[in-house]
């Protein structure tokens, strides 16, 4: 663990989401019969929210809400191996850091809704309260497929599991196929695009708890936001896609992953919560019971 | 001490979900409404006030503005009832010329309702091509009527002109390609599982009380109603044309987005029709100098259907040269408050939206 | 038509006293006029009885000069596809009206209106809260008597014209460096 | 941002690079003008490809469109919603009737001069205002920012006891608190 390494983890996985972000909104453009805006757009609109000046005063909470999603974002991402044995981008990790890691992904949600529960903006509230309960959704498949490759494979330790794939050379997603698809599923919930895009509805909730944040605070939700799609993207790769010996091979392995949510997004209405909540509790989690059977009887 | 369960939510006025510039105050519990009240009056402008300072003519400019998604409609209600009034005859042509307005003013309206459709259920690709597509329509308009939203070109005594060289083969070109894209449209959204799903069973508007309640249009053929002011009192040349009024009996917004997917394609059917059968003549008649243009003492209401449903205007003349009354009845100014505050009940935050446009909000007509 | 309106026309006179009436053939229209206590019998009994379920509109005129009030309902039998307008007149300096929105809901939405607009009091109206103006003072805009450009004029400050009438287009043409086209030359002064 | 080009300090001129590369338009339609704003946003005008897009709140915009006339009880919607948005913030005057009142002069509810009651950065004229013209005033303000004098809020918070006074001789019912920032 030097420094030098997690400053320049972080930095790429900012710059990675960032750029995610605007070619998201580039290829949404194109199917819109759009022009779209550059792929660099979301740079731009980030330190331009960074120089507004900030002057919304809802007390402590409001603003620690915002903090602790960064730090979510990044406990999280120092967990993550970004590359396969490579020092320059080292990465705390221990027996049954996976399971640390379930913890800690939610614990940025919750430190959202300590912030917008403050914001006495019933927008926020509600959105929260959504947030919260699609969570309880999508968590449980999600879960269901890491607890099954832990049982297939015997280790809880996230280096362990790419380490077996590294030398044995299968991928876990040929594996154990059924985790592999509960993984995904749920990881469209985790990205909040349409058609779960519930927390932040822009025509129901007015962006929801993010209603009252404004300037910097929205800033450092957008670039945590985009840091933890980063860490969901590279943790799926870790686990499932063997890893990434270089850079190159992980933005692919990313990239490709990352379409999943965005063209599912594009032609997709808005789901109502407890729809949203039926949709995870339906496929994902049959997916997920037959992982672990998979994983515990062959 | 017993705590107050229900808690008060605005819709509006700044409000993404929003149709136009209006509130709607919700007591919301968990996620259900219990209570709902539309306060209006963002955009009251007092037209109706205004044009007893104005003559005959020049209030004939403030009759687009009253709604402002579907201008013509207006126009031709005034219009009428100004020759109502004055008993003057418009040559053949020019009606005929009005109907193929009327039903362009249909076509991007209800675009436009594509569009609020989708986007108020989060589908934001359908609002961007619909949106699109329906600057082909305007650039219609722009070449017969010189605007693109307010083209002051149905007035009293017939239209403005005829149409330019080579106009009815621009309107046969884009309705081929309306056509090709409603086949689009069906795919994104009507064949959308997760459409279906948020609209059916949402929105339900009880079919027993619709005509005591003052309900026109869509919803009223939404719930099982064959009424359409083109057919039960026909205006213009709409008799002569053979166009069918299609009905839903499911009566929530399911029902009228299907209504609504039919209507369009009536339309189209029906600038067709214009277009291959309309006549050769004048376009309008010649009306007094509107400087001295006196009407002698009387009233007349004039309907017409617009996509909301049925619209009227009431004039009423003193023998003056300045009109003594005009007033407008929009179908919003049913459907947004009386039936949107009982509709409202029991449904979920997340449709509000979706109801509003499926109901037809529309705040300006309202107000005035 | 002309029997079937003439038969409107009849029934009606034979339950209520008919003060007088018009028929518009060729507009499918009767009109009746009523004193203004028979209006709210005379809606049920043409909504309940006759099949004039369709309120299409509700109206009121200021026939100052009168000083009266004119107050209209603008009926639609889907059935017969008949037009009846019911006309009655109120007192303008004290203007009352029976409160009818149990007959059809929505002329709650008028009354409120109506009340705002012209001052005409309906008395057991419903929720009769502010509808459109906002904390206004000062008359019922709607009546004649209200001068809306000298209410304008005091309170809301417009923006002073050019002080040399010079024409719009000859200044945008030198800013833009063209020449005014011929046929806009005609009409620049 | 507040002084001209000359003056400009280097982080001033990145950072308006940035603020006028990055307009996010608050999504509240205040009249006839906002039927534009959808054709100004999709496809054929495709305005996000300047960097405008729409903000849900007032927290989260820079510009505030009044499209259109402003009666008086919007007005006092508005006067609420700009003290809420964050600094640097514009407003666009939008169609003629923000400029002298246009079509509806001697209306008894709409105003008739815009910046008495709220600093105008960008004038739109028209009725409506195409949306070349819409276009045309972004870019117009985004020039301005880039300049560096689009310090529409700075006028605001400076002469805010003009403004005040304007507004309440309008808005009659005023209940608002101070402004804080």
């Amino acid at each position: 663990m030097n420094i030098l390494g997690a400053v320049t983890t972080f930095l790429l996985a900012f710059a990675v989401g960032m750029t995610y972000g605007g070619l998201r909104r580039k290829i949404v453009a194109r199917v819109q019969n759009r022009y779209g805006p550059p792929f660099y757009q979301n740079f731009i609109d980030a330190f331009k929210l960074y120089s507004k000046s900030t002057a919304i005063h809802h007390g402590a909470m409001h603003f620690l809400g915002p903090a602790f999603i960064m730090v979510s974002s990044v406990v999280s991402l120092m967990f993550i191996p970004v590359l396969t044995n490579n020092q320059w981008f080292p990465n705390l990790n221990f027996q049954g850091d996976l399971i640390f890691l379930i913890y800690i992904m939610v614990f940025g949600p919750l430190g959202m809704a300590l912030g917008a529960g403050q914001t006495g903006n019933p927008n926020s509230a509600i959105g929260v309260t959504r947030g919260l309960s699609q969570m309880v959704g999508f968590e449980i498949p999600w879960v269901m497929a890491l607890i099954a490759l832990m049982v297939q494979y015997k280790t809880t330790s996230i280096t362990g599991l790419l380490d077996i794939q590294v030398q044995s050379g299968h991928w876990f997603m040929f594996e154990n196929p059924f985790a592999f698809s509960a993984a995904i599923l749920a990881s469209l919930g985790m990205f909040r695009y349409s058609p779960f895009d519930i927390v932040g509805a822009p025509t129901e909730l007015a962006s929801g708890p993010m209603s009252e944040n404004g300037g910097k605070f929205l800033f450092v939700m957008m670039s945590s936001g985009s840091v933890f799609a980063f860490v969901k993207l590279t943790l799926i790769v870790d686990l499932f896609m063997g890893g990434a010996s270089n850079l190159i091979i992980l933005v692919i392995k990313t990239f490709l992953l990352y379409m999943i949510p965005v063209t599912y997004g594009i032609v997709s209405p808005r789901y109502r919560t407890e729809q949203s909540i039926t949709y995870f509790w339906g496929w994902p989690l049959f997916f997920g019971l037959i992982a672990i059977i998979y994983a515990v009887f062959f | 001490m017993k705590r107050e369960k229900a808690t008060t939510l605005y819709i509006g006025p700044q409000h993404p979900g929003i149709t136009g510039n209006m509130m709607v105050r919700l007591k919301v519990e968990g996620d259900t409404i219990v209570g709902a009240r539309t306060e209006v009056g963002y955009l009251h402008r007092a037209f109706e006030k205004l044009v007893e300072r104005r003559n005959w003519v020049q209030s004939f400019t403030m009759m687009c503005r009253f709604c402002v998604p579907e201008p013509d409609p207006v126009e031709e209600s005034y219009a009428r009832a100004v020759e109502m009034l004055d008993n003057i005859e418009i040559p053949e042509r020019a009606k005929w010329i009005r109907v193929l307005v009327l039903e362009l003013a249909r076509i991007s309206s209800l675009l436009l309702w594509h569009a609020g459709q989708g986007h108020s259920l989060g589908l934001y690709t359908m609002g961007q091509w619909s949106v699109g597509d329906r600057n082909y329509i305007l650039d219609l308009f722009e070449d017969l009527t010189g605007a693109r939203i307010y083209h002051m070109f149905i007035w009293p005594g017939g239209v403005r002109r005829d149409f330019p060289k080579g106009f009815e083969d621009k309107v046969l070109k884009t309705m081929d390609y309306l056509e090709k894209r409603l086949e689009d449209y069906d795919n994104l959204l009507f064949e959308n599982s997760i459409f279906q799903k948020r609209t059916q069973g949402v929105g339900y508007v009880n079919p027993e009380k619709v005509i005591e309640h003052g309900v026109v249009g869509p919803v009223l053929r939404g719930s099982g109603i064959k009424s359409d002011i083109r057919i039960d009192d026909p205006y213009e040349v709409y008799d002569k044309l053979k166009f069918e009024v299609p009905t839903q009996t499911g009566s929530d917004i399911w029902a009228r987005a299907l209504v609504r997917r039919v209507e369009i394609r009536q339309s189209i059917r029906i600038i067709r029709q214009v277009i291959e059968k309309i006549p050769k003549g004048d376009v309008y008649t010649k009306v007094p100098n509107p400087q001295k243009w006196k009407i002698a003492r009387g009233d007349a209401f004039a309907r017409t259907e617009s996509v909301r449903g049925e619209v009227g205007m009431y004039v009423a003349s003193d023998g003056g040269a300045k009109p003594r009354r005009v007033h407008f009845r929009g179908a919003a100014y049913v459907h947004a408050v009386t039936l949107l505050e009982e509709v409202l009940i029991g449904q979920n935050i997340a449709d509000v939206s979706a109801i509003m446009n499926s109901l037809g909000t529309c705040p300006p007509e309202i107000e005035r | 038509m002309e029997t079937l309106l003439e038969k409107i026309k009849d029934r009606v006179n034979a339950n209520f006293d008919l003060k007088d009436y018009k028929i518009y053939t060729d507009l499918k229209r009767v009109d009746l006029f009523f004193n203004k206590e028979h209006i709210p019998s005379v809606l049920l009994y043409l909504k309940e009885q006759m099949g004039f379920r369709h309120l299409m509109h509700m109206s009121v005129v200021d026939w100052i000069e009168e000083g009266e009030f004119e107050i209209i309902f603008f009926l639609w039998a889907p059935k017969e596809k008949v037009k009846i307008f019911v006309k009655t007149r109120i007192d303008r300096d004290n203007p009352v009206m029976e409160n009818m929105d149990n007959i059809w809901p929505q002329l709650n939405t008028y009354e409120r209106e109506f009340k705002e607009m012209y001052g005409i009091e309906f008395p057991g109206l419903v929720a009769p809260e502010e509808f459109i103006l906002e904390s206004w003072s000062g008359p019922p805009p709607m009546r004649r008597d209200f001068e809306t450009d000298k209410y304008a004029k005091d309170n809301f400050a417009t923006r002073p014209g050019r002080e040399d009438a010079q024409d719009v287009r000859e200044t945008i043409a030198k800013r833009s460096g063209e020449d005014i086209p011929d046929f806009a030359k005609k009409y620049s002064r | 941002m507040y002084n001209d080009k000359n003056k400009q300090k280097i982080v001033d001129i990145i950072k308006n690079a940035a603020r006028k590369h990055s307009l996010w338009v608050l999504a509240y339609g205040t009249g006839c003008g906002a039927i534009e704003v959808p054709a100004t946003m999709t496809s054929r005008y495709d305005a996000e490809r300047l960097g405008v897009r729409g903000a849900a709140t007032p927290r989260q915009a820079d510009v505030l469109l009044i499209t259109g006339y402003l009666t008086v009880k919007t007005l006092k919607r508005v006067i609420r919603v700009y003290e809420q948005m964050q600094d640097p913030k514009y407003v666009i005057g939008f169609g003629s009737c923000t400029i002298n009142g246009g079509m509806y002069f001697d209306s008894y509810n709409t105003i008739n001069q815009l910046d008495l009651y709220l600093p105008v950065d960008v004038y739109i004229s028209g009725c409506m205002p195409r949306p070349e013209a819409v276009l045309e005033g972004f870019g117009k303000l985004q020039e301005l920012i880039g300049k560096g004098i689009a310090n529409g809020a700075q006028q605001y918070k400076e002469n805010l006891d003009f403004y005040r006074e304007n507004q309440k001789k309008v808005i009659k019912n005023w209940d608002f608190q101070d402004y804080n920032w």
